[in-house]
């Protein structure tokens, strides 16, 4: 394609351009709420089922390191929303410094998620064949706070003599929430090229109140992962926390 | 208006997109962004898959000439079926109108010059070709046997076959679908040229609109329930395995989520091209365009909320089937808006007998036996009997062969002038696509009484009541394979040695008539602008026809 | 896309009450309110991303196809959710091994 | 081969005629719609036939009130046709009471039925004529499908579900039945025929070919001793658990306040699931038997608990609601 500026050959003006690539992240956009939308009816039959199973597999997640990424995932969104307003009004080192911002903050939250699964691989909560959701309550780890240990081994002795399967079905919770939260995080990484695409941009001041249709689109791209995990946090994290 | 001289009739113009240089050799047509060329990509790797899936039908029919069928074991005749269904409908027919046709037409049909994402273009095909590799490699390694529908346990489970790959193959092919979706519906909306407002668009874009709907809604489920499949079997997680807790319903409440509006997926757009043929071909104002166009849309809304009349039989809820079944009922109706208006069309048309309205007349015929019998599916009382044997087998290939494949085989002898600039034998077309609808109702028809006596679908034998059926519907099968061969042949033969065809050879009232056949790479010299009514003749004086018959009567009392 | 700026300090509120809302939520985790627990949660959530939609994304200064193109993402999803969950709600017996009415709780 | 080209299959039970009716009104429709729309078009195709290569076809408006009549005369055919459907389903899934209990197991690829006696059959099914049959469909792996192509009955067996479906024969005669959910590799060897008798015969049949095979009431009995659900499932209701005197079909009362009929999932779910749903007054104890039991002693142990059916419910220690309550 021909290009002349920042306009493609085959458009006729800049506003146009824009629309035209807004409109095409909104309906990526869509098929991304139904691709997870899926994962999110089977989670619901699931949990509908093995309510018992997804309440302890839940317990088992450290909430202070899921709120703790909710806060930064959110605040990593109005950085990524400073950015957007930075580049429309063309306060250009700005734009650099919110995208930055908004990348550290992103990779903050995969680093806590990385935490997060060594873990669960240390607990034997990975599915696969060394699963065992009796393991870590008889097998406590360095700094665990045995209190809550004996509590979790109390809870999964009483289901485990009503359920016999219940490290299949727990392993359902686990393969969902592996499966979901590994979904986005791949959206995040992938959220994070295009974040690194964009801070090289925003160095040689490519973003101007005229044009800055990629800092918005991504924008765009990153709030949507973002609200993704605004309901995964919930789903996952706080199911059975009143016990 | 079109500015440049129109090219001499007997010779195609200097420069176009076919014979334009940017790049050299296999580079230009492999990096090409130009939609033009990708639309030829996929042509050339649709019919690789339509060729697999042929063959592999025609090894089904052959097997099936005798009860104990002789031909092959009964894993290979599993394997047969389900990698007949898999490369048929993932890889040829849900590609075949939108990434061939669509592809090719749509910026040339609503003036624009590419379409909106070409890159996005591009990649979409290369997606396509990463995915049926996956499933190719899956079709040489072992096959696969578990029924295009992969239901669960057996595809997660039990199946000993290839199934990660094509599951993987699937998953990756979806995206495909996605982007090709995505990139009309943004084009549509924002690429069209000045005076193409809505209700001026081809029914061939609306129904592409439609189509792209369902893709982009449809896709992405199919793609997160295969990927969970193949994740089942990779690591033995337990989604939808009954021996760990997961649910076999689940996995046909999410298949059929996706996979009963691909049926619109594939019809939609034999839809639109038909409703181009007619217009064009009877030379009169489509009746009902904007009936058509809403029934499209209609369709694939609606065609959203049907998905459970496959599982009528499953042990579903009583209110559940009754609400399914209501609502596949409704369904029909935007189908039959369609072809009442069709009809109306041709009364008191000037229509002529060229071959591309054989074919959407052959389309008409086939499609309503598809549509109606599909009454007798939707219907719980009768399904209960008639599901999975041969009625259903039947009836979706009606639609599907009879009417996606036939609409796709019509619209590339409508649009061939305009791919290649040059024209093919009419009489041999002619009579290809006669051969074509005989030997599809020979091959199909008897299999609606087959599966109403009872002969359940995916059987490599069955019992020898119902051998005279089978021998009648291989024997149509060996004819409507000539109807698909001589096409081709033609074709081909025609890419060199056809007559040149001109800028507008039928002639039709579309955008994409006014530009060179083929159309350069820009698609127009100069942007053009719209400043009539869709399939009006009769203010047309550049078309060259007898102009006014009677006085001018707005053609669409509508819009 | 839409020529309206949104000032930072509509983002700076919108952020205070996501915080806001992440702390509710996790308070309500806390609480028993029975079957509402679940309720409350996607509730919040519900709201937070509305909230994220309409001032982040900038839905609220969009054109009208691009809200219609949002109300048909959650359109759609509702379809696939709400008539799945109809046929497993109205199966006169759930035939599966095992159902909600756990008495887990009690 | 047969000598003559049957349409339909035979007629052998009560859905049949219901069903060819149907069919028959459907098809009546469709038929005239499709043959009028094609003699409409074969007629257009030659009568308006391009006279001169630069004619032009005459235009003319869209007519709404053509468009309304062929919105709304198919929708009322085709709610006829739903509507219609709907009746004869209803019918199919509402099983009447009196109905004589086989069991069906599906693994890949034969079918096992059992019936009420205890007598067992491999790809074969015998009924007597006139009775209301329910068969109880399970299955050991992947999804099957009961279909009686001359019943015009069709059942899914899914694992992990139990799916029930009731027809009445009506004529003597060996018919098909098939598989009809592809189920892997022998998935068309997965036939067999239904054996319709008369009920003196079907007697006959059942007493003479009873020889060694345990009835499952007895089984069932023999499965409750040894797995000790004896202990506290006591008959008198003194025991940790409830009586399960003239449980199965009565409306039990859940610790929930809810109430739901024993039926055979219900019994399953408590041996395989016990603390899905708990009686009333009753604490979470049993342990699950998920697991520790076949598909076959399951059934056994239904067929036991169904056994118990017509004796005297205890005053106290029983699960069934007050015949008060809503039923």
């Amino acid at each position: 394609m021909h290009r002349t500026g920042d306009l493609y050959g085959h458009f006729q003006t800049l506003e146009q351009q824009k629309e035209t690539a807004a409109l095409g992240m909104w309906i990526f956009l869509v098929t991304e709420v139904l691709f997870f939308g899926g994962l999110f009816l089977t989670y619901t039959i699931n949990r509908h089922t093995f309510s018992t199973a997804f309440g302890i597999g839940s317990n088992t997640l450290d909430i202070k390191l899921g709120a703790g990424n909710t806060v930064v995932l959110i605040m990593s969104s109005l950085t990524m929303a400073m950015a957007v307003w930075s580049a429309q009004v063309g306060k250009k080192k700005l734009v650099s410094i919110f995208l930055i911002a908004t990348l550290a903050l992103g990779t903050v939250f995969l680093g806590v998620k990385a935490i997060e699964y060594k873990q669960k691989f240390d607990h034997h909560l990975v599915p696969g064949l060394s699963f065992d959701m009796k393991y870590h309550p008889t097998h406590p780890m360095p700094g665990d706070d045995l209190t809550e240990l004996a509590l979790e081994k109390e809870e999964v002795d009483k289901a485990f003599a009503q359920d016999p399967d219940i490290n299949a079905h727990g392993q359902l919770y686990f393969s969902l929430y592996f499966g979901m939260t590994g979904l986005h995080a791949l959206h995040m990484i992938i959220g994070a090229g295009l974040l690194i695409w964009l801070i090289r941009g925003s160095f040689r001041g490519r973003f101007t109140p005229q044009y800055n249709t990629p800092v918005e689109i991504v924008g765009l791209y990153w709030h949507f992962v973002d609200i993704v995990w605004i309901y995964l946090f919930p789903l996952l994290y706080l199911i059975d926390r009143h016990r | 208006m079109n500015n440049t001289p129109p090219a001499p009739d007997n010779e195609l113009p200097d420069t176009h997109y076919l014979n334009a240089t940017y790049g050299s050799g296999i580079r230009s047509w492999l990096l090409t962004t130009d939609h033009k060329r990708i639309a030829l990509l996929y042509l050339a790797s649709v019919t690789v898959f339509f060729f697999i899936g042929g063959v592999l039908a025609t090894m089904i029919r052959i097997h099936l000439l005798t009860p104990t069928g002789a031909l092959v074991t009964p894993e290979t005749y599993n394997k047969l079926f389900t990698m007949h269904g898999v490369a048929m409908i993932f890889f040829f027919l849900i590609p075949s109108i939108p990434a061939v046709l669509g592809n090719f037409l749509i910026p040339l049909m609503i003036g624009a010059k590419d379409l909106a994402f070409p890159k996005v273009n591009l990649l979409s095909w290369y997606i396509y070709i990463l995915g049926g590799s996956f499933v190719l490699y899956s079709f040489g390694t072992g096959g696969l046997d578990t029924g295009w529908t992969f239901y669960t346990p057996l595809s997660s489970v039990y199946s000993n076959s290839a199934v990660t790959p094509a599951v993987i193959g699937i998953f990756i092919n979806g995206f495909s679908s996605i982007l090709t979706g995505l990139n009309f519906i943004v084009t549509i909306h924002t690429m069209r040229a000045p005076g193409m407002t809505w209700f001026r668009l081809p029914l061939f874009a609306w129904a592409h609109y439609a189509t792209s709907l369902v893709m982009i809604l449809g896709t992405p489920v199919i793609a997160i329930t295969l990927l969970l499949v193949g994740l089942e079997r990779i690591f033995h997680l337990g989604f939808f395995n009954p021996a760990l807790g997961g649910d076999p319903i689940l996995f046909q409440h999410l298949f059929w989520f996706y996979s009963h509006p691909a049926v619109y997926i594939m019809i939609l757009p034999a839809m639109g091209v038909v409703s181009e043929i007619i217009p064009t071909f009877a030379r009169k104002p489509i009746f009902g365009y904007a009936f058509i166009a809403g029934s499209s849309i209609a369709i694939a809304v609606i065609g959203f909320l049907v998905w459970a009349h496959h599982m009528f039989v499953t042990g579903e809820s009583t209110y559940a089937a009754l609400t399914f079944s209501f609502l596949s009922y409704l369904v029909a109706i935007p189908s039959a808006i369609k072809v009442f208006n069709w009809t109306s069309t041709l009364y008191k048309g000037s229509i002529s007998w060229d071959p591309p309205m054989i074919y959407a007349l052959g389309f008409i015929g086939l499609f309503v036996i598809g549509g109606l019998t599909g009454l007798f599916l939707a219907c719980l009382g009768l399904d209960i009997h008639i599901h999975d044997t041969y009625f259903v087998v039947a009836h979706f290939h009606y639609i599907m062969v009879g009417g996606a494949v036939m609409g796709y085989v019509g619209g590339l002898h409508f649009w061939w002038p305009k791919i290649t600039g040059r024209l093919y034998p009419e009489s041999l077309s002619r009579a290809a696509a006669v051969v074509l609808f005989i030997g599809f109702n020979l091959t199909f028809f008897p299999q609606f009484i087959l599966g109403y006596l009872g002969m359940p679908r995916r059987y490599h034998t069955y019992p020898p009541e119902f051998q005279v059926l089978n021998v009648l519907s291989t024997a149509g099968a060996s004819i409507l394979a000539l109807g698909y061969l001589l096409p081709m042949a033609y074709l081909t033969w025609s890419m060199r040695y056809g007559k040149v065809a001109g800028q507008n050879p039928w002639p039709a009232t579309g955008l994409e008539w006014k530009t060179d056949s083929p159309p350069p790479t820009e698609n127009f010299h100069v942007t053009p602008e719209v400043t009539w009514e869709p399939y009006d003749f009769e203010n047309r004086p550049d078309l060259g026809l007898a102009a006014g018959a009677r006085p001018l009567a707005p053609a669409h009392g509508d819009d | 896309m839409s020529k309206h700026i949104v000032s930072p300090l509509v983002y700076i509120v919108i952020f205070v009450s996501l915080m806001l809302g992440t702390a509710i939520t996790i308070w309500a985790a806390f609480q028993n309110f029975g079957k509402f627990n679940i309720v409350i949660a996607l509730a919040i959530a519900t709201i937070k991303a509305t909230l994220v939609v309409l001032y982040f994304m900038h839905a609220r200064y969009s054109p009208k196809r691009t809200q219609l193109v949002i109300v048909c993402s959650v359109f759609w999803l509702a379809i696939m959710l709400a008539l799945t969950l109809a046929d497993y709600d109205t199966r006169p017996r759930e035939g599966r091994l095992a159902s909600a009415n756990t008495c887990y709780h009690v | 081969m047969q000598s003559q080209l049957p349409i339909y299959p035979e007629q052998a039970s009560n859905f049949a005629p219901q069903v060819d009716a149907l069919m028959l009104f459907i098809t009546a429709i469709c038929v005239f719609f499709a043959a009028a729309i094609t003699a409409v078009i074969v007629i257009f195709f030659f009568k308006f036939h391009r006279k001169q290569p630069n004619d032009v076809g005459i235009a003319f408006d869209g007519d709404a009130r053509l468009e309304a009549a062929w919105i709304i005369v198919p929708l009322i055919l085709a709610m006829a046709m739903f509507g219609w459907g709907a009746v004869v389903y209803v019918d199919y899934r509402h099983t009447p009471q009196d109905t004589l209990d086989v069991y069906v197991i599906a693994k890949q690829w034969m079918w096992k039925a059992q019936q009420p006696n205890g007598v067992k059959e491999i790809n074969e099914l015998h009924v007597p004529v006139g009775r209301n049959v329910r068969l109880v469909l399970a299955s050991e792996d992947v999804i099957h499908d009961f279909f009686v192509p001359a019943f015009r009955v069709k059942m899914d067996v899914v694992p992990g579900h139990y799916n029930t479906m009731w027809f009445r024969p009506t004529k003597p005669g060996r018919y098909h039945f098939f598989c009809s959910q592809y189920c892997g590799t022998n998935h068309a060897l997965m036939a067999g025929w239904v054996t319709v008798m008369e009920p003196s015969d079907y007697a006959a049949w059942l007493s003479g070919s009873s020889g060694g095979n345990a009835n499952p009431v007895v089984a069932g009995e023999k499965l409750f001793a040894e797995k000790a659900c004896i202990t506290c499932h006591v008959p008198d209701g003194t025991g940790r658990s409830p009586s399960l005197n003239g449980v199965y079909g009565a409306q039990v009362l859940l610790a929930d306040g809810s109430t739901v009929t024993a039926d055979d999932a219900y019994i399953r779910e408590s041996i395989l699931q016990p603390n899905a749903k708990i009686v009333a007054r009753y604490l979470p104890l049993m342990p699950s038997f998920q697991g520790q039991l076949t598909e076959e002693q399951i059934l056994a142990l239904i067929a036991y608990i169904k056994s118990l059916q017509s004796l005297p419910v205890p005053a106290k220690g029983a699960g069934i609601a007050p015949p008060t309550g809503n039923k």
